[in-house]
């Protein structure tokens, strides 16, 4: 036989979220309408920043899933000081990185040498085909602008320690 | 056979009785029911196959493999980073728990330890993946047995959670913030502060599913007495985390273990309840997400000044040996056994999942129960597919 | 064998924090399954204050269960193999266009030594003292066949399926053999170091360097300043 | 009399038949619908912390139609190993069980379809066809999930069906008659123990059958804690797996429909149906009330209709579901014992007064 309180207790917690949903709203954000900002290091996309590669491939291997695919070929650019020997550099033809493999672990932004991949919170880039979700450098490229500055550590943090 | 108990020699009698009483005198079949492998009682991708004397289980088998990603062997052809990211995935709700004993004992193989900071925010990190792990738990257990409200109140206060670990890992579900020899970072100024509002939040989440699921009458009329363990059959079937400690066991390897980890530095108590039954399993979680609340205050607040990484090659390779670390996942005992050979990879890893262990009960435990405490029994193991399937 | 409802138990994680050079309480643990079996037990290995392995002769695989339980350690924890050969394929990031490069292939077992190419491991543990120990037996090369434990831990049940199915190591008295997650019909055994992961063959590695030469420069393939 | 003679109009047979349906259509169709909002889409999302749907119209408040919309547009799929006939008619039965059930229900002084002597026992018959709409879903479904949901659909409905008639008994004592239009004004124009300031409403004499006749109400309309027919997470919706478009919808009306019915059927018997006691006005009799209690009868009815359905509403999304056995001894061991107690009690304070 059931005691009457354990059964009008769940009925005084549904009462009192549905007056606390009317009175202070409810916790659904409407997302179109609105947007919840993602912290900084939300990893969303990954950007590129085109001028910093020198296709040296090392996110590429380091890629769990394979899914970064880099071309490039090398040039001669101007000598940084005048009347000095042109230097040799690696030109990118080619950076793909394939959305529909990549499972956002951060390898190849962490092993980039010369800080050429961020991680940007820009999260509405979905496709209707999976195969459209292969974005190039140009596209990469864009999402540098939405890539934010680290934020600040909590008191205590050892900068030095951060690798 | 030394492995049957009284109680399953007498659900077997039942069940031949059953099927005697079934062909013999009504002349009819037993029914096949094939529970899943989409079903919404299976979280995913399981299947039960039960046979069934009107609603009663005669003989029911879990058949897995439907979500098999075969991680054993795609550990063999990762590097140590890499495995750290794949691994986020066994048990999804609670991932950065999977990385750690990972970590651990690829840190135990190359003789390094984390500095001091570094495991209190691993401990924090593993607590808070326990709490967004068991508090759906809490949720989901209503919708399993019919409350449909308790499961909003879950994901709502889950946010909150999930919030967290995002905002310091960047990643909601699979941080892959761990690393050998540390962290990938520091914790973002402010996380500190919401941390201790959201802790609030969630005491007072429990609170609100004791009061809604816990006290109700129905509720415990569906659980109490359903699927009852005993502590030996329990131990023999490598059962782990909370539901062996709803059977009485006490055992926590976060306490009776020596690991480079935060949890001996605070005050907190290990729940466990003699019944054996679906109830305890429930409550025992219960407790725990609340030690766990109480645990991540008190880290916080105690959390010592210092690097988060120590000094590690560019290049990992891990000296060659065998290592096996186990912690007290949200699901129960998660351990890896890392087999290396000096390589930039593991040689083996044999991934030794929680639900794994805690499903293989499941023929013994459904036989002779009602089809709803199929329901009420799976709910209480709490499994989490990709931790079976693996 | 130690009541267990004696509850909490003695060793907690304070006590053993600082490893000692020799750990009592493992090599005793040597002691007592070389006690209990014998000669079965070929080679042992501690390291202090960390994990125990002992191998057995694969006849006494299950002797050694029954043991292992009457010396308290009634926890079974999980029970799997190894194959000890390397990997013909390494982690499928060759060059195709390259000649497979040579690799070592010779077999060299881990902890506890071995002699063949497979070896079934299981752990278990002392729930009084929360102690585990590696127990681990070869499995013949050619038709590896070894002794069930369902009688002894009925939750080997599905840990032996999954083995089975995955090194083909066949358990001798499992009431029902047959594969825990692939299909009835899958063939090959799919954890065996000579299984190629089909994953990493159908698909060139794109980390290979490809980077163009410059048209009449020098063949360094080094990338950066 | 008829639902017409109040705008004292005469109109043809024919027109008059169809105004009843059109009426009946009203009757039925405008409860389920508010309920579905009000409480399935607002009221349900404001206790979980969430708003429903905002999307159609102000507030979601067209999404009802946008659901109708959808599910008239999905493929109507008839199983292949299904008794196709049967498996079709099954909805219709259940939709038909509570427009029949509507007729006997009054809704104002003069403002019903029919007007029924026998009119709660002729209620309670009719709502049990239910049943057996429900029992052969279950089983031309050809679905072991849908014949599990309709057999225990089958046990659970006769199971609740004695002990909502023997809560009722006792109204019907009280009242000394089985017209429903009685039974409101005997409520609204009677006293309880010689005290006469808010008539007689039957929830406070009757309060033990009034929580019998909800309880009973709550297992007939399958809502949780007695939703084992349906069950989604054990039997994933039990009789109603196979069904898809317009047949699910019908279910899925009649569900909300009859919910609505039943609501209307309690508040007459307990609450006094579409009479305020204090508004009672000092009629003494049906004959002496003003026409204008044909418009406001409705909407004190539906008013009260509300109330009860939101009792049922919380009730279901808070609770957990009992288990099969559980509910049947409850039913048997619980509430028809109660019940009948309550019929004595009844009796003799009836002799004895």
């Amino acid at each position: 036989m059931p005691k009457i309180p354990g059964l009008f207790k769940g009925l005084g917690v549904t009462l009192g979220t549905l007056s606390r949903t009317v009175t202070e709203g409810a916790n659904t954000v409407q997302y179109p309408h609105e947007k919840e900002t993602p912290p900084i290091r939300a990893r969303g996309v990954i950007a590129l920043h085109e001028g910093n590669c020198t296709s040296c491939m090392l996110c590429a291997r380091s890629c769990p899933d394979w899914c970064i695919y880099i071309e490039g070929h090398k040039e001669l650019a101007p000598p940084r000081r005048a009347g000095g020997k042109p230097r040799q550099v690696n030109k990118l033809d080619r950076f793909d990185i394939d959305y529909a493999l990549c499972m956002y672990c951060g390898i190849c932004v962490e092993v980039c040498p010369f800080d050429a991949l961020f991680w940007s919170p820009e999260y509405e880039y979905s496709e209707p085909r999976i195969a459209d979700l292969l974005h190039d450098k140009a596209k990469l490229g864009e999402w540098m602008q939405t890539v934010p500055e680290a934020p600040e550590l909590e008191a205590g943090a050892d900068k030095k320690g951060k690798k | 056979m030394t492995m049957l108990t009284d109680r399953q020699q007498l659900s077997y009698i039942a069940a031949q009785a059953a099927d005697a009483r079934v062909n013999l005198e009504l002349e009819t079949e037993g029914m096949t029911l094939n529970i899943g492998p989409q079903h919404p009682a299976t979280h995913g991708t399981l299947r039960i196959i039960a046979r069934l004397d009107g609603e009663q289980v005669v003989w029911a088998e879990p058949s897995c493999g439907y979500m098999h990603r075969g991680y054993e062997k795609l550990t063999e052809v990762r590097t140590f980073p890499q495995v750290t990211a794949l691994i986020n995935r066994i048990d999804w709700l609670g991932s950065f728990a999977n990385e750690v004993p990972f970590i651990l004992a690829a840190e135990k193989l190359m003789g390094i330890e984390a500095p001091a900071r570094a495991q209190h925010i691993r401990t924090i990190l593993f607590e808070l993946s326990r709490i967004a792990n068991v508090s759906l738990f809490l949720g989901d257990l209503g919708v399993q047995l019919g409350a449909i409200t308790p499961v909003f109140m879950a994901f709502r206060d889950r946010e909150y959670v999930l919030n967290l670990i995002e905002g310091a890992t960047g990643g909601r579900f699979h941080p892959n913030f761990d690393r050998i020899g540390g962290l990938k970072d520091d914790l973002p100024a402010g996380w500190i502060d919401e941390t201790r509002t959201v802790m609030k939040k969630l005491r007072n989440f429990c609170d609100e599913i004791e009061n809604l699921l816990f006290g109700n009458e129905i509720f415990q009329s569906r659980t109490r007495g359903i699927g009852v363990i005993p502590r030996d059959v329990a131990m023999q079937y490598g059962l782990s985390g909370a539901n062996l400690r709803a059977s009485g066991v006490d055992w926590d390897l976060r306490r009776d273990q020596s690991l480079p980890m935060a949890w001996n530095k605070v005050d907190w108590k290990v729940w466990t309840h003699n019944d054996g039954d679906s109830f305890a399993r429930c409550w025992v979680r219960l407790q725990e997400v609340r030690e766990s609340t109480k645990i991540v205050d008190q880290l916080i607040e105690t959390l010592p000044a210092g690097p988060v990484m120590t000094k590690v090659p560019r290049i990992i390779k891990v000296p060659e040996g065998e290592a096996w670390v186990a912690t007290e996942n949200p699901l129960g005992e998660m351990g890896y056994y890392v087999v290396s050979k000096g390589d930039l990879g593991p040689f083996r890893v044999k991934i030794r999942s929680a639900s794994f262990n805690n499903m293989s009960i499941t023929p013994w435990l459904l036989k002779g129960v009602y089809v709803p405490d199929i329901i009420t029994i799976l709910a209480s193991l709490y499994f989490i597919l990709g931790d079976i399937d693996r | 064998m130690r009541a267990l409802n004696e509850g909490v138990f003695p060793l907690s994680a304070t006590d053993t924090e600082t490893p000692v050079a020799v750990d009592e309480a493992r090599n005793d643990i040597i002691a007592r399954f070389t006690t209990a079996l014998g000669d079965a037990v070929v080679d042992s290995l501690v390291k202090p204050g960390d994990d125990v392995w002992i191998r057995v002769r694969t006849d006494a695989w299950r002797a050694t269960g029954d043991a292992a339980r009457e010396l308290g350690f009634v926890y079974f924890d999980f029970l799997s193999a190894i194959d000890w050969m390397p990997s013909p394929f390494g982690r499928g990031e060759d060059d195709p266009t390259e000649p497979a490069p040579e690799r070592d292939m010779t077999v060299r077992q881990g902890y506890a030594g071995g002699k063949t190419r497979m070896q079934v491991l299981a752990r278990v543990v002392d729930p009084t003292t929360t102690i585990g120990v590696n127990l681990k037996a070869d499995v013949a090369n050619d038709s590896p066949v070894i002794e069930s434990w369902v009688t002894v831990f009925a939750g080997a049940n599905w840990h032996e399926r999954e083995a089975w199915e995955m090194f083909g190591i066949r358990f001798a008295g499992h009431p029902d053999l047959r594969n825990m997650y692939l299909p009835t019909d899958f063939e090959g055994h799919p954890l065996r170091k000579d299984f190629p992961l089909l994953a990493r063959i159908v698909k060139p590695w794109p980390g290979i360097v490809d980077v163009e030469p410059m048209p009449g420069g020098g063949s360094d393939d080094e990338a950066g300043e | 009399m008829s639902t017409l003679s109040v705008l004292a109009i005469d109109i043809p047979y024919w027109a008059q038949s169809l105004l009843r349906v059109l009426g009946g259509l009203v009757a039925v169709l405008l409860p389920a619908g508010t309920i579905v909002y009000v409480f399935l889409f607002k009221m349900m999302s404001f206790m979980q912390s969430r708003l429903g749907p905002m999307e159609a119209g102000p507030f979601g408040s067209l999404q009802l139609f946008a659901e109708v919309g959808k599910w008239l547009q999905k493929e109507d799929i008839c199983p292949e190993r299904a008794d196709k006939f049967i498996f079709k008619l099954a909805p219709l039965i259940v939709l038909a069980s509570t427009f029949l059930l509507v007729a006997v229900v009054p809704f104002g002084p003069d403002a019903w379809f029919t007007n029924f002597e026998a009119g709660i026992f002729y209620a309670l018959a009719v709502s049990s066809v239910s049943v057996l709409g429900i029992l052969i879903a279950g089983w031309a479904s050809a679905n072991k999930y849908s014949l599990l949901g309709g057999l225990r659909a089958a046990g659970q409905l006769i199971a609740y069906e004695l002990p909502m008639v023997l809560a009722v008994i006792g109204v019907v004592i009280q009242a000394g008659s089985m017209n429903l239009q009685d039974i409101v004004v005997a409520q609204n124009a009677g006293s309880m123990f010689g005290w006469d300031g808010v008539g007689n409403p039957y929830v406070l004499t009757q309060f033990v059958g009034f929580v019998v006749f909800m309880v009973a109400v709550q297992a007939e309309l399958t809502q949780a804690p007695f939703d084992m027919p349906i069950a989604e997470s054990e039997l994933v919706s039990g009789y109603m797996t196979e069904y898809s478009g317009f047949r699910f919808l019908i279910f899925f009306i009649g569900e909300f429909a009859t919910a609505g019915v039943f609501a209307m059927i309690a508040s007459i018997l307990f609450l006094g149906g579409w009479g305020v006691p204090f508004a009672w006005f000092g009629w003494s009799d049906i004959d002496s009330i003003d026409n204008w209690m044909n418009i406001v009868g409705p909407l004190i009815l539906f008013t009260k209709m509300m109330l009860v359905v939101f009792v049922i509403m919380w009730v279901r999304f808070s609770y957990p579901r009992f288990r099969e056995d559980q509910l049947q001894r409850f039913a048997w061991k619980v509430l028809i014992p109660i019940s009948l107690v309550n019929i004595m009690v009844t009796a003799i304070l009836k002799v004895a007064f």
